[in-house]
């Protein structure tokens, strides 16, 4: 019994290793064939002609239909990071509670409306999009398509494409407006902060890099996002049982990318932040 | 309600979606009896069958399977209904997620309880029944369509019901496999003790399958009589002209 | 002309063409039959490059198509249109955008011919024009084969390839989806090939059968002979009396 | 007005503006306004019901452990790469961001892994957990069911003598909930072990967890299990919910996840806020009766 117990204990680490190496070999294989299949989006926008009537009905069908779940989410997701920013702020003592509301909004600018809404419309857009896609190329339409002289490519890809980033960037710019909305709401309902005093302390904080940054974010988790669900339609399998594993393995994909990517933005966001604070402190301003 | 009818449904009214299906139907099976239902697809008779069961409700009209009235307002015997009826559904409704053997045993173990060995053995005796062989723990998605077919009808007679309800049993199945499902149908109710109702627009399966026809039209039933004299001119709907003036199905 | 020349053609291990070989003459109906899963509708893929031969040759016209890119496909299926077995048509589109897709991607058309070429064809598959404004999901099952079917013909392409064209209907819809097809063919003079396992169809629309039998073909010859050919195979086939 | 315009783009911009106004006024009428408001309660309605159905099956015998502990596994074990990778993530994003805010407005950044700490117990712990468990284990479900119900599987467990809610609902609402309390708290331990990684430079691991120690103590740690328990049970119902109520086709079953996830990540952050904003009093009551 010893003898096997230490064969298996001496067996364990090339068996983890295994084990990650059969995970992470179809993971960078699908992040190589994800890069492709963008950079055949993007070569494809420029080809004649442009479908301007899907763009339109996309746009509508992405970005209109996603409003009230945007600004549902925003206000209570605002109201939220308000009270929990309340609840840490007054560990340090009444002094940094007239800060509640620039911190809460830098926080929202920089960090929670951009991945919220990235979040929300990767839930009500990224899986919409997979699954019409999926259902097409179950029905055999999107092979009808080919058949009718169309390149699937440019009729359907690329109008879902833009509309996505571009939408995305003008809900986060709605959502972060409904969340600021809500957290000053609920300062003002639950902790009896005054609305004028909330906003007072954003100017300071809120600088225009801090709202640069989120929306470089969002425009970049809309690229990364109409990537991922565009990829996972076209490239399902199996019947209606295949719609919904494309749905699922769609959704995982985009949060991992989501935080991934934001991850890095914070990371270089922060180195950048301090070279452009040692360059202002050297330039005396 | 005589004994003798196993399935008797009177003025049966059955809505879907604010559109009347089932409008005053009269329907019934004696007891060791396999009738035919047919007529074009939208007329009704899968809706007649799954009302039976109990899947679509009625508003108005009775219904008494194997002896158990049910009506409108009270369904109180529906367990006693459904543990005394088999159903085939058309698209085989198989679970993906079991193996063949539970697929099949899966009311002998999670309605009757019955011990393992007893499920196996059952389980072993339909495989061999239905010529399938030994495939118990192979999954559906393995299978062939003829092959689910049959995995389909083994589990709808799993629990021997006094009644059989196949709904399009040969739908989509190329002329062989139609054949030898057909024959086994006709093969399993040899016992005379089991009676049918077998949904379907082939007269060729009509004709190996039942004893009785009822043509379904506009949501009512017209008796079409023994399957035996019935040839494709009494069914206007389902003729099957010929340009040639042959006449049609060849068997 | 479409010459199929020692094609083979498999799915992992599942050898689903074992080296067919096949001619289809100019302005004929050729009529492909063999049980479910035998690899009938794999060859008429072949055609328009949704799939791809492993080996041998298919020629369209003299030219051998194996080797063709996906650009060199979009001047093949100007002239091979393909009819699916479902209907296929784009949900999100009315009957008349759905019909008007393939003459809208020519590019050379005003709206006025499209239209009117879109009402012909209406007219040819017995669609009357007010069905123009109406979703996919509103019509029924056969309207929606019918509009299918009108989506390929307006192109008028050379070659028209059915798949299983009557499966899944009642024998009366059926019955109407053959006299089109026939009565389209005749119109167009085109050459077309249906892949199917309805005998019915086959009696009724079809000049020579070829039967695929385990990724073979067991029987090339015209309708007649098939239905007295004596062969155990074709006979099991076509339901074993004598036709 | 529209055959006028020559240039064809414009006009195919007009005629289509013309369509979507067209079926965005079918959404803004009172009728349309109407039909929303009722799919909303209708929704609720079904939600409400299906919890119900399920937990009075819970005590329904035959219990299938069995199919308990699978479904724990699908939502455990599979999801566990997931939590761990966007929890771990989150961790370093939340430290990061931390530094920065209290570097220039506090100009001491000494107290960053408290208040990170803080941040991971009573928010980022339960709430994000629950959202990826929506996306990843709720989308399975929905998909799972509405592929069964499309094939009428559904229905045979009816005619069979089972009843799907306690054959389906039951052992997914089990596992799920056990395995969203786990998931929470292997998702805080990623977030502070990533969120250590982060603010390696200025701390060390000593320092780091005496600060966070100081900071968070054990009613943040009953406020996690409460917000776990308390969003557990929304991914397994409204999944099935979902997957029950599926249409036809393989379009069907994409809709009803897409709705699926939606839903439940709404009701997530409804929830998430009612439960903190009464937070404070409930942590209170139950300090005050330990």
């Amino acid at each position: 019994m010893i003898k096997r117990l230490f064969n298996y204990l001496w067996q364990l680490p090339f068996m983890v290793t295994g084990h990650l190496f059969t995970w992470l070999g179809p993971v960078i294989s699908e992040i190589g064939s994800m890069s492709l299949f963008f950079w055949q989006v993007i070569k494809s926008i420029f080809h004649r002609p442009f479908e301007v009537r899907e763009f339109i009905i996309q746009l509508y069908q992405v970005g209109v239909r996603s409003i009230p779940v945007v600004l549902l989410a925003g206000l209570f997701v605002g109201a939220i990071v308000s009270i929990q920013f309340h609840y840490a702020l007054s560990q340090f003592g009444a002094g940094a509670l007239q800060y509640l509301g620039g911190v809460t909004t830098s926080g929202l600018l920089r960090e929670v409306a951009p991945v919220l809404v990235s979040v929300m419309i990767a839930a009500r857009v990224g899986a919409y999009i997979t699954a019409e896609l999926a259902t097409m190329k179950v029905t055999e339409q999107v092979d009808a398509v080919r058949c009718l002289g169309a390149d699937p490519l440019r009729f359907l890809v690329v109008p879902r494409f833009l509309a996505v980033t571009i939408m995305i960037f003008i809900l986060t710019i709605l959502g972060l407006i409904i969340a600021t909305a809500g957290g000053a709401l609920s300062a003002y309902l639950l902790t009896g902060m005054g609305i004028s005093k909330y906003f007072a302390s954003i100017r300071s904080l809120a600088a225009a890099w801090a709202l640069f940054n989120g929306m470089f974010k969002s425009l970049l988790f809309g690229v990364l996002l109409s990537t991922v669900s565009c990829y996972k339609g076209l490239n399902t399998d199996g019947g209606s049982e295949g719609v919904g594993r494309a749905v699922n393995s769609c959704l995982v994909t985009s949060a991992i990318a989501i935080f991934l990517a934001d991850y890095i933005i914070a990371r270089l966001a922060s180195l950048t932040f301090e070279v452009a604070e040692s360059f202002l402190f050297f330039m005396e301003i | 309600m005589e004994s003798s009818n196993i399935i008797e449904a009177e003025g049966l009214r059955v809505r879907l979606a604010d559109r009347l299906v089932l409008d005053g139907m009269d329907f019934s099976v004696k007891k060791g009896e396999m009738v035919a239902l047919m007529g074009i697809s939208g007329s009704g008779k899968s809706t007649l069958l799954r009302a039976i069961v109990g899947l679509f409700s009625m508003e108005a009209g009775r219904i008494s399977v194997a002896g158990f009235p049910m009506g409108p307002s009270d369904r109180s015997n529906l367990g006693r209904i459904r543990r005394s009826t088999g159903m085939l559904f058309q698209g085989n409704a198989l679970f993906d997620s079991m193996s063949v053997a539970g697929n099949i045993g899966f009311v002998l173990q999670e309605v009757l309880r019955l011990p393992s060995a007893e499920i196996e053995e059952r389980v072993n005796g339909l495989l061999e029944r239905l010529h399938l062989g030994p495939i118990g723990n192979k999954f559906p998605s393995e299978l062939s369509g003829g092959m689910k077919k049959r995995v389909g009808i083994a589990r709808a007679v799993a629990h021997n019901p006094e009644v059989v309800f196949y709904d399009d049993p040969t739908a989509g199945l190329d002329p062989i496999t139609e054949n030898v499902i057909s024959g086994l149908i006709a093969e399993l109710r040899s016992g005379g003790r089991q009676s049918g109702v077998v949904v379907t627009n082939q007269l060729a399966v009509a004709r190996k399958t039942s004893d009785r026809a009822v043509l379904v039209r506009q949501g009512k039933a017209l008796e079409l009589g023994p399957v035996a004299g019935l040839s494709a001119s009494d069914i206007p709907e389902l003729k099957e002209k010929d340009p040639k003036g042959r006449p049609a199905s060849q068997s | 002309m479409i010459e199929y020349d020692n094609v083979w053609k498999s799915f992992g291990d599942n050898r689903v063409l074992k080296g067919i070989s096949l001619d289809v003459r100019e302005g004929e109906t050729f009529f492909v039959l063999g049980q479910t899963g035998a690899g009938k509708t794999v060859m008429v893929r072949l055609l328009v490059g949704l799939l791809h031969a492993d080996s041998g040759a298919v020629r369209i016209d003299g030219e051998d198509i194996t080797g063709f890119s996906e650009q060199d496909f979009q001047r093949i299926r100007k002239k091979c249109g393909m009819v699916f077995q479902l209907p296929t048509l784009f949900d999100s589109m009315t009957v008349f955008e759905n019909i008007a897709f393939g003459l809208r991607r020519l590019g050379n058309l005003s709206e006025e011919e499209i239209g009117e070429r879109v009402k012909n064809t209406l007219e040819d598959v017995e669609l009357d024009f007010s069905i123009c404004l109406r979703l996919p999901h509103e019509l029924s099952f056969g309207e929606q084969k019918r509009v299918g079917l009108a989506r390929t013909v307006i192109l008028s392409p050379r070659y028209v390839l059915y798949d299983e064209p009557t499966t899944g209907l009642d024998p009366f819809t059926a019955d109407r989806i053959n006299d089109l097809v026939l009565r389209l063919n005749r119109k167009m003079g085109a050459t077309a090939i249906v892949v199917s396992h309805d005998l019915l169809s086959m009696n009724k629309i079809a000049d020579r059968v070829g039967l695929l039998y385990k990724g073979e073909f067991r029987f090339v010859g015209p309708v007649k002979d098939f239905n007295r050919s004596d062969d155990p195979v074709v006979a099991e086939f076509r339901g074993g009396g004598e036709a | 007005m529209t055959q006028r315009v020559k240039n064809p783009t414009l006009r195919v911009i007009l005629v289509t503006l013309d369509q979507v106004f067209y079926i965005a006024r079918m959404g803004i009428s009172v009728r349309g306004i109407g039909r929303v408001i009722l799919g909303f309660l209708d929704t609720l309605g079904g939600i409400v019901t299906l919890l119900v159905q399920t937990l009075l099956n819970l005590l329904r015998p035959p219990y299938r452990f069995r199919l308990m502990i699978a479904q724990a596994e699908v939502a455990g074990w599979k999801s566990l790469p997931l939590i761990g990778i966007t929890l771990g993530f989150l961790g370093m994003i939340v430290i990061l961001e931390l530094h920065f805010q209290l570097s220039r407005l506090l100009h001491n950044t000494s107290l960053v892994p408290g208040v990170a700490g803080l941040l991971f117990f009573r928010e980022f712990g339960p709430t994000v957990v629950a959202a990826m468990m929506a996306a990843k284990v709720g989308a399975g479900f929905t998909a799972e069911i509405g592929s069964m119900n499309t094939t009428d599987q559904i229905d045979a467990l009816k005619l069979m003598g089972v009843s799907p809610v306690h054959y389906l609902a039951v052992p997914r609402f089990v596992g799920c909930m056990s395995m969203q309390v786990c998931m929470s708290i292997i998702g805080l331990f990623c977030c502070i072990a990533a969120g250590y990684l982060a603010s390696l430079p200025e701390f060390n691991l000593q320092s780091y967890i005496s600060i966070m120690n100081s900071y968070v103590g054990w009613p943040d740690f009953i406020n996690l299990i409460l917000k776990a328990v308390g969003l557990g049970w929304v991914v397994p119902i409204v999944s099935c919910h979902y997957g029950f109520r599926c249409r036809g086709g393989a379009r069907g079953v994409g809709d009803a996840t897409t709705r699926a996830v939606v839903t439940a990540i709404l009701i997530i952050i409804v929830i998430d806020f009612t439960i903190t904003a009464i937070a404070d009093k409930l942590v209170v009551a139950a300090m005050s009766f330990l």
